[in-house]
C-alpha cells in the first residue's frame, strides 16, 4: 500500500513538475522534457503499483522486467523487427498509399466514379482487419508478402478518402485563378490541388502510420514464419513469457512512433506555410 | 414580396412539390446510380476473379469426377498459380467455380444466400442469426463509441488549451495507437475480467482505444483551424478562453470533428470486433469471423464480412447524417 | 459585331440563396470593342464583381447571351483570353510572391528565362522589387494586392479584367500605376475592364463609363469620354474632366435614389 | 450449491462435449454444483485467466501446464479425462511426404501459442533443424488454426487433431489415402493432452477438493454420457455454440473421434504417461521449446480423482 | 500624461522572416489624447496596420514603450478598451450577417434584447438591412467589409481602431458614411486611430492626421487640422481643406522620395 501511495504522490508532483516546465521560458527543452517526464512517470506508477499491488507476471510484468527481456533478447527483437516492420509494414504501406493516391486522383478526375466510389470505399474502409487478414493469407502465403498485402488494404483507405478530400480543398477563389488561366487538368493539379491537399494528404498518411503496424502484426496471427512481432507475441503469451510480449510491444510501439514521428517532420516542412505550421 | 405579386398557396405549394421531386430525381442520378454502377462493375470483377481464384479446387473436383484435366497429376498442378490453371482448364474452372462449399473466393450470390440465410430465415434472436450477432457487436460498438468520441474530444479540448498536456498527451496518444491492439486486447479482457468486470464493458473499452485516437487528432487539428484573423478579432473583445473556444475554436471545428467521428465509429467496430476474438469466441462478427475461419467455412467469414462492412456503412451514414444537419444549422454548407 | 470583344445581351443572373433568389444582374446589353477601356462603377453589391466574373466564364448567367471575342465566354477561358485581378489577391500561400506572379506563366509554358524576367519586371512595376521570395503573409494588405496586380500583368492577353485594382492603395501609389497603366493600355491595345469606386480613377482611365445601380443590378448610364489618348495626371484639373466627374456622380445617385 | 467456473481452452465444440452434457444433462446439478463453462479462444490462455482468478478450473493441454506451474503459476493437475492423444501432422501424399526420413526441405505447419512443446521435442529427437536455414532443415510455418495451408499448396504437412481439422482436410475432398498421418503418441513423443489443472493453493482447502471431486465425477459422468450418444452429445455442444456457426455433421464426426480419446480413462492420471510426458519435455528443451527446463515437483495430485472415484 | 489614451514612445517593431528581418516600425513617438481623431495614411506597407495592431496588443513591439489608457496594450485589451476594423473583412462563415454582429455582443454578454436592437441598429447604419440572415459568402466584398464596420460599432467602446474601413466603398455610400461617422463621434467622444489611403477623407474627418513613410516605418509629418468640429460635406470645398490635403499630400510625397 505505501507502495502505491508513493506512486501517486510520484504522479503529482511529477505533473506539478511538467506544468511549470510548460509554461517555462524554454520552450524547446520543454517540448523535450515535457514528454519524456511524463512517459517515465508513467512507468514509474505502472513499476509501483505493480509491486505494490502484488499483480502475478503472468497477468502484468514491471517495466523492469520488461526493460530486462528486451536486453536480454535483442537480436530476437532485432529479427522480429526487420520481419514486421521492414518487410511487412513499409512495402504495404508504400503500395497501399501508392494505390491510394492513384485512385484518389482518379476518382477525383471523373466525378461519376467519386460519387460512387466514395460511398462504397467508405464502406470498405470499415472492414475489420481481423477479418480481412485471415483471407489475404490464404491468398498471399504465410511470408510476408499477406502482411504487406494487409497493411496495404488497411492505409488504403484512410490515404484515399483524405486525398479525395484533400483534391477538393482549394477555395473556390484559388480555383477561380486557375480558371482564369484556362489551365488544364494536370497544370491546376500539380499547381494547385496537390499543394492544397496536401494537409489532408498528411492527415491520412499519419492515420496509415499507426495502422500499418497493426495491420502487419494482426496478420502475422493468422499464419506466418517463425519470426515476426506478431509471432512473438501470440506464442510467448502462450508460454506465459508476459515479460518478452511487452518487449515486443515496446518494439513496436517504438517503430511505429518512429515512422510517424517521421512521417510528421515531413509534414511539417511540406505545408509550411499551412496557418497551423506558420509560427 | 408584395402580397399582391405572391402566387397563391396552392400553386406554390405545387410548385414545391414539383421542384422537390425533381430534385430527388437529380439526387437519384447524382448520388445513387454512381454507386450503383460501382458496385455493379466491383461485382463483375468479382466473378470474374472466382475463376482463377478458385481454379484449384475446381480442378481438383473435375479430376476427382473424372473429366480429363491438364496437368493430368495432382502433384504437378501443386504450386501452379489459379490463373494458370484456369487458363489451361477454361471449361471446368469456369463451371466450377460458383458452387464450390469451400471457396477460395466465395461468389457474391453464395455470400447473398448465406446472409439471406443467416437474417430471414432464422429468429432474430438465435445465435444462427447475423441479425444477433450484429446487435451484440453494435451495442459495444456504441459504448465504446461513445466513449471514445467523449475522452477524445475532452483530450483535445485539454491539448488546445493546456501546453502541458499538449506537449505530454499527444506522443504518448500517438503511442497508444501503435500498440498492437490484437496483443494488448486478450490481456485487458483477462485484466479486467480478474476485477470482476466481464461481458459488454472490456469490448467496449477495446472499442473506445481505437476510436478515441482519429477524435483527438482532427478535433485538435480542427480546433487549432482557426486562422490568425479570426483569433486575433476575438482578441480584440478581450474574450476569454472559454468564449473564444465557444464561439471560435468549436464552431471551427465542427467539419474536423464530424470527419473524424466517422472514422472514429469505424475504429470502434474494428476494436469491437478484435476484442470478439479472444472473449472466447462467444457472439459478435468477431466470434462469427473466428468460428468461420476455425472451420473453413470461407462464406460464413464473407457473409460476416459483408455484414460488418454494412453496419460500419450504416453507422458511419448514421454520423453523415448529423453531420449535414448540424453544419446545415451552421449555415457551413453551401 | 465583328470587332466586339465583350457582347452582352439581356444578360441576366440571380442567385438562389436559403432565403430567397437574389437578382444580382437584370437585363444589361454592353458592347465593348478591342481597344477599349471601361470602367464599371456603381454602389456596394450592384453587380460590378458578378459581371465580370460572367465575363470570365466564372459565372453562368441566368439569362441573355455573352459573347466573349465571339466565342462563348466558357470558351474564351480556355483559350486563355484574358487577365483578371481579383478583387481580393488570393495569392497561393505555398508560394513565394514571386512563385505566386510566375504561376501563370508556367502554367502557359513560358520559358524559364522569360519568366524569370517578367517577374523581376512586374514586381519592379508595381514597386515590389525585394519581396520575390517573402510568402503572401507577410505581406501587408496593399502590397498583397499590388502582387496580385503583377500577376495578372505578367503575361500577354489581349482583355484585362481589374476588380477594384487599386482599392487598398495610397493615392501616389494609386496615381502612379493609374499612369502606369494607361501607358500599358496605349501600348498594347489591350482591352480593359475595369471596376472601381473612383470617380476621377474611372474618368481618368476609360474610354467609357458603365454607371451600374443596385437590386437587381441594371446599367443606368454609359459615358463616352471625350478626353484624349494622351492623358497626363494634371488632365484632372482639366475643366472637361470635372465635368464628366459630375456626369458620373449625378448618375450614381440618380441609379440610387431610382433604387 | 457450489459455484464452478470452468475455462475451456478452445471455443465451444465437441472437445469439450463430456463439460456440456453434464451440464446439460443436469450432472452438476445433481452433484450441488452450479457450473459455469467459458469457452476459450486463439489468445485467451486459461493458465492466465486462472492467475488472475477469472476460473477455478481450466482445461489445458499439460505441457502447457507445466510450462506455465514453472513460470509461477503453480498450476496441479487433478484429473485427466483425455486417455491419449489426438495431434498428428497430416501430409499430403502427393508431396511425396512418407516417412520423417522425408520432412528435410519441406515446410510444416506447426500450431504455436503453447502448443509447440511435442512437435520441438519430436524434431529434436529426430535431430532436424528448424531454423528454417538448413538444407537439412525444414522450414516451420506458424498454422493458424485451420487447414488452409495445406489446402493452398502453402505447406507439404500441417498439424491437425484427428477429431477436428482431419476431419475438414477430409471435407476438402481428400481421400485418406491420399493423406499421410504422424500421430505423435504413435512416434513416442505423444502429450497427455485435455485435463483438469487448479490452483496449487486452493487443494489446500479440504472444501475445494470436495467440491472438485464432485466436479470430476459429474464430468465424468458427462464423458460416459456423451460417448454413448454421439449425436444427442452433439446437439448439445451446437445448442451451447454462442457463434451459431458450428455444423451438426461436423461435431458428430469430432464426438466419435473424441470418444476414441477418452474411452479408456476414468478421469485419473496415469503417473506413466505424465513421467512420459515430463521425459519427453525435459529430453528437448531449447531456445525453441523452453516448456519446462527442470523436473516438476507436486504438478498432480490423485486425491480429488481418489475422491471422486472413491464414491 | 494622464488623459493620454494611446501614448507611443521610440516604438519599434521588427518581423524575423525566412530571409532576414523586416523593419515594419521604427521609433515612433506619438501621444493620443481622449476624444481624438488621428487618422494615419501613408504608402502601402509603411506599417499602419502593424501601428494599430500593436495599440489593439495584437503585435508585441520589440522596442520602444506603448500604453493604452494608461494600461500595457495588452492589459488594455483585456479590458476591452477599444474596437477594430480589420483590413480585411474577416467574418465567421458559419454566422450569418446578424450573427457576426452579435458576435462581440454576445462575448460582451450584453442582453439578448439588447442584443438584437443593436444589431438592427447598426445594420440599418451601414445599410444592411435586409441581410442580417445571409451568410457573409453570400454579399458582395463592399458588403462585407460594412458589415465588419457594424460589428466594431455594436458595442460601446471608448476607442476604435480603424483599417482603411471604408476601402472598398463607392463614393455615395462612402460619404455617407463619413458623415455617420464624425457625428457618432461628436455624439459620444470616442477616441479615433482610422488608417486611410483617401487624402480628402483623413482631412475631413481628423483632428490631427499622421503622415508615415516606409522601410522602416517611421512618423515623417503629424499635421493638426484647423477645422471646426462641424463639418459638413461642403466642408472640402473649402480652402482651409484643400490647404491641409495639399499639406498631407506633399508630406506623402517627401516621405517617398526620403525612402
Ligand atoms: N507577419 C509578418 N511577417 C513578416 N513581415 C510582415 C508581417 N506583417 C507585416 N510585415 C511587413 O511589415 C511591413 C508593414 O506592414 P503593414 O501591414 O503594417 O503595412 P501597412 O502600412 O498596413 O500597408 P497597407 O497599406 O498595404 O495595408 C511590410 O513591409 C510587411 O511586409
Ligand atoms: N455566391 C452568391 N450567392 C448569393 N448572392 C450573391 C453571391 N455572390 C454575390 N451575391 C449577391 O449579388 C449581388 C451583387 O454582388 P457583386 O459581388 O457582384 O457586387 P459588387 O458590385 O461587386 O459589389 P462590391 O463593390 O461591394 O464588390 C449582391 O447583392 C450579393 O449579395
Ligand atoms: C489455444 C489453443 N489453440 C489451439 C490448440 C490446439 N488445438 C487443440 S484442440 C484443437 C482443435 C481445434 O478444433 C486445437 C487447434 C490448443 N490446444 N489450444
Ligand atoms: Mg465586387
Ligand atoms: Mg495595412
Amino acid at each position: 500500500m505505501t507502495l502505491v501511495a508513493l506512486a501517486l504522490a510520484l504522479w503529482a508532483g511529477a505533473w506539478a513538475l511538467n506544468v511549470r516546465l510548460a509554461a517555462g521560458p524554454d520552450q524547446r527543452r520543454a517540448a523535450l522534457l515535457v514528454p519524456a517526464l511524463f512517459g517515465l512517470t508513467l512507468l514509474m506508477l505502472w513499476e509501483l503499483l505493480v509491486r505494490g499491488l502484488a499483480v502475478p507476471m503472468v497477468i502484468l510484468p514491471a517495466p523492469s522486467r520488461i526493460g530486462a527481456a528486451i536486453a536480454a533478447n535483442a537480436p530476437i527483437l532485432w529479427t522480429d523487427f526487420v520481419q514486421t516492420v521492414l518487410r511487412g509494414a513499409l512495402p504495404g504501406y508504400a503500395i497501399g498509399c501508392a494505390a491510394a493516391f492513384a485512385v484518389a486522383l482518379l476518382a477525383d478526375r471523373v466525378p461519376l466514379l467519386r460519387r460512387g466510389l466514395l460511398p462504397v470505399a467508405g464502406m470498405m474502409a470499415a472492414l475489420p482487419v481481423v477479418g480481412v487478414a485471415p483471407i489475404l493469407v490464404m491468398w498471399f502465403g504465410f511470408d510476408w508478402q499477406s502482411k504487406a498485402a494487409t497493411v496495404a488494404v488497411m492505409v488504403f483507405f484512410p490515404v484515399m478518402v483524405n486525398t479525395v478530400a484533400g483534391l477538393s480543398a482549394a477555395e473556390a477563389m484559388q480555383r477561380d485563378l486557375m480558371r482564369t488561366y484556362g489551365a488544364g487538368y494536370w497544370s491546376a493539379l500539380s499547381r494547385l490541388h496537390l499543394p492544397a491537399a496536401m494537409p489532408f494528404v498528411f492527415n491520412g498518411l499519419k492515420i496509415a502510420t499507426t495502422l500499418a503496424l497493426v495491420g502487419a502484426i494482426v496478420a502475422e496471427f493468422f499464419g506466418s514464419p517463425i519470426r515476426g512481432i506478431g509471432f512473438r507475441i501470440s506464442t510467448s503469451v502462450g508460454q506465459l513469457a508476459l515479460d518478452m510480449v511487452w518487449a515486443e510491444i515496446a518494439v513496436a510501439a517504438l517503430a511505429g512512433s518512429a515512422f510517424y514521428g517521421l512521417i510528421a517532420v515531413t509534414e511539417k516542412r511540406v505545408t509550411f506555410w499551412h496557418p497551423s505550421n506558420r509560427d | 414580396m408584395t402580397e399582391a405579386a405572391a402566387p397563391g398557396p396552392a400553386t406554390l405549394a405545387a410548385a414545391t412539390a414539383r421542384r422537390r421531386l425533381a430534385a430527388r430525381g437529380a439526387a437519384l442520378r447524382q448520388s445513387v446510380l454512381p454507386v450503383l454502377g460501382v458496385i455493379a462493375a466491383l461485382i463483375a470483377f468479382w466473378y470474374l476473379a472466382c475463376i482463377p481464384m478458385n481454379a484449384a479446387q475446381s480442378v481438383l473436383e473435375a479430376a476427382r469426377a473424372g473429366a480429363p484435366v491438364t496437368p493430368a497429376e495432382a502433384s504437378e498442378r501443386r504450386g501452379m498459380s489459379g490463373l494458370a490453371l484456369a487458363v489451361q482448364n477454361p471449361a471446368e474452372a469456369a463451371a466450377r467455380a460458383y458452387g464450390q462449399e469451400r471457396p477460395r473466393l466465395p461468389a457474391p450470390h453464395q455470400i447473398g444466400a448465406e446472409v439471406w440465410a443467416a437474417t430471414a430465415q432464422v429468429a432474430p434472436t438465435s445465435p444462427r442469426s447475423l441479425l444477433y450477432h450484429g446487435w451484440v457487436t453494435l451495442s459495444a460498438t456504441l459504448l465504446g463509441f461513445a466513449f471514445g468520441a467523449a475522452l477524445g474530444v475532452l483530450l483535445a479540448m485539454g491539448i488546445v488549451q493546456f501546453r502541458v498536456m499538449d506537449l505530454s498527451v499527444m506522443l504518448w496518444a500517438i503511442v497508444s495507437q501503435t500498440v498492437p491492439i490484437i496483443a494488448i486486447a486478450p490481456m485487458v479482457i483477462v485484466v479486467l475480467h480478474s476485477v470482476g468486470i466481464s461481458g459488454i464493458v472490456p469490448k467496449a473499452a477495446i472499442a473506445a482505444w481505437l476510436s478515441f485516437f482519429p477524435v483527438v487528432v482532427g478535433m485538435v487539428k480542427g480546433l487549432r483551424s482557426p486562422d490568425a484573423a479570426q483569433l486575433d478579432l476575438l482578441k480584440t473583445y478581450g474574450a476569454t478562453a472559454r468564449q473564444t473556444f465557444l464561439s471560435l475554436r468549436l464552431p471551427g471545428s465542427t467539419p474536423y470533428l464530424f470527419a473524424s467521428l466517422k472514422i472514429a465509429v469505424a475504429a470502434a467496430l474494428v476494436g469491437t470486433i478484435v476484442a470478439e476474438l479472444p472473449t472466447g469466441a462467444q457472439a459478435g462478427f468477431g466470434a462469427r469471423l473466428l468460428a468461420g475461419s476455425y472451420y473453413g467455412q470461407t462464406v460464413q467469414i464473407w457473409s460476416a464480412l459483408v455484414a460488418a462492412a454494412v453496419l460500419a456503412a450504416l453507422l458511419v451514414a448514421l454520423v453523415g447524417a448529423a453531420e449535414r444537419l448540424v453544419l446545415a444549422r451552421m449555415g457551413l454548407r453551401r | 459585331m465583328s470587332g466586339a470583344v465583350v457582347e452582352a445581351e439581356g444578360l441576366g443572373l440571380t442567385f438562389a440563396t436559403g432565403d430567397g433568389p437574389v437578382h444580382a444582374l437584370k437585363d444589361v446589353s454592353l458592347s465593348i470593342g478591342k481597344g477599349e477601356f471601361v470602367s464599371f462603377i456603381g454602389p456596394s453589391g450592384c453587380g460590378k464583381t458578378t459581371f465580370l466574373r460572367c465575363v470570365a466564364g466564372l459565372e453562368a448567367p441566368t439569362s441573355g447571351s455573352l459573347r466573349v471575342n465571339g466565342m462563348s465566354a466558357d470558351n474564351a477561358r480556355r483559350a486563355r483570353a484574358y487577365g483578371y485581378v481579383f478583387q481580393a489577391a488570393g495569392l497561393y500561400p505555398w508560394r513565394t510572391i514571386g512563385g505566386n506572379i510566375a504561376l501563370p506563366l508556367e502554367i502557359m509554358k513560358y520559358p524559364a528565362a522569360e519568366r524569370q524576367r517578367r517577374v523581376r519586371e512586374t514586381l519592379a512595376l508595381v514597386d515590389l522589387a525585394g519581396f520575390e521570395n517573402k510568402y503572401p503573409w507577410q505581406l501587408s494588405g496593399g502590397m498583397q494586392q499590388r502582387a496580385s496586380i503583377a500577376r495578372a500583368l505578367g503575361f500577354d492577353a489581349d482583355l484585362l479584367l481589374m476588380d477594384e485594382p487599386f482599392g487598398a492603395l495610397d493615392e501616389i501609389v494609386r496615381d502612379r500605376l493609374n499612369e502606369e497603366l494607361l501607358a500599358l493600355w496605349a501600348r498594347t491595345g489591350k482591352t480593359m475592364l475595369f471596376v472601381t469606386h473612383s470617380i476621377p480613377e474611372a474618368v481618368y482611365l476609360s474610354t467609357r463609363i458603365v454607371v451600374m445601380s443596385p437590386r437587381p443590378g441594371r446599367i443606368s448610364d454609359v459615358i463616352e469620354s471625350p478626353l484624349p489618348k494622351e492623358r497626363p495626371l494634371e488632365i484632372r484639373d482639366s475643366s472637361a474632366f470635372i465635368e464628366i466627374a459630375h456626369r458620373v456622380r449625378e448618375g450614381l445617385r440618380a441609379g440610387m435614389e431610382a433604387a | 450449491q457450489d459455484a464452478v467456473t470452468l475455462q475451456l481452452k478452445w471455443v465451444a465444440q465437441a472437445q469439450f462435449a463430456g463439460y456440456y452434457v453434464a451440464q446439460d444433462q443436469g450432472f452438476y446439478e445433481e452433484a450441488g454444483l452450479d457450473v459455469t463453462i467459458n469457452p476459450g479462444g486463439p489468445d485467451i490462455a486459461p493458465e492466465q485467466v486462472i492467475a488472475g482468478g477469472g476460473a477455478d478450473v481450466i482445461v489445458t493441454w499439460m505441457a502447457a501446464a507445466l510450462a506455465a506451474r514453472e513460470r509461477g503459476v503453480p498450476l496441479v493437475n487433478i484429473a485427466q479425462p483425455f486417455g491419449t492423444g489426438g495431434l498428428q501432422l497430416t501430409c499430403l501424399a502427393e508431396t511425396g511426404v512418407e516417412t520423417p526420413e522425408d520432412f528435410p526441405g519441406r515446410t510444416l505447419g506447426v500450431w504455436f501459442f503453447g502448443n509447440e512443446y511435442p512437435f520441438y521435442a519430436w524434431m529434436a529427437q529426430l535431430g532436424i533443424d528448424t531454423g528454417g536455414t538448413s538444407d537439412t532443415g525444414v522450414t516451420v510455418l506458424r498454422q493458424a488454426f485451420n487447414v488452409d495451408p495445406l489446402l493452398q499448396g502453402q505447406a507439404d504437412c500441417i498439424s491437425t487433431m484427428t477429431y477436428n481439422e482431419y476431419g475438414q482436410v477430409l471435407d476438402a475432398g481428400y481421400t485418406e489415402d491420399e493423406l499421410v498421418n504422424f500421430n505423435y503418441l504413435d512416434e513416442g513423443i505423444g502429450m497427455l493432452e485435455d485435463g483438469l489443472y487448479v490452483m496449487e493453493e486452493d487443494l489446500e482447502d479440504p472444501a475445494f477438493v470436495d467440491k472438485m471431486s464432485r466436479f470430476v465425477a459429474a464430468s465424468m459422468e458427462g464423458w460416459r454420457y456423451a460417448e454413448a450418444h454421439p449425436e444427442e452429445a452433439a446437439q448439445i455442444v451446437i445448442d451451447n455454440d454462442t457463434t451459431g456457426a458450428q455444423t451438426l455433421e461436423h461435431q458428430v464426426y469430432m464426438m466419435t473421434e473424441v470418444a476414441k480419446l477418452t474411452e479408456g480413462s476414468d478421469g485419473s492420471l496415469d503417473p506413466a504417461a505424465y513421467e512420459q510426458t515430463v521425459a519427453t519435455l525435459l529430453s528437448a528443451v531449447s531456445e525453441d521449446n523452453p516448456a519446462i527446463t527442470e523436473e516438476p515437483e507436486g504438478a498432480y495430485t490423485t486425491a480429488v480423482t481418489d475422491m471422486a472415484l472413491g464414491e
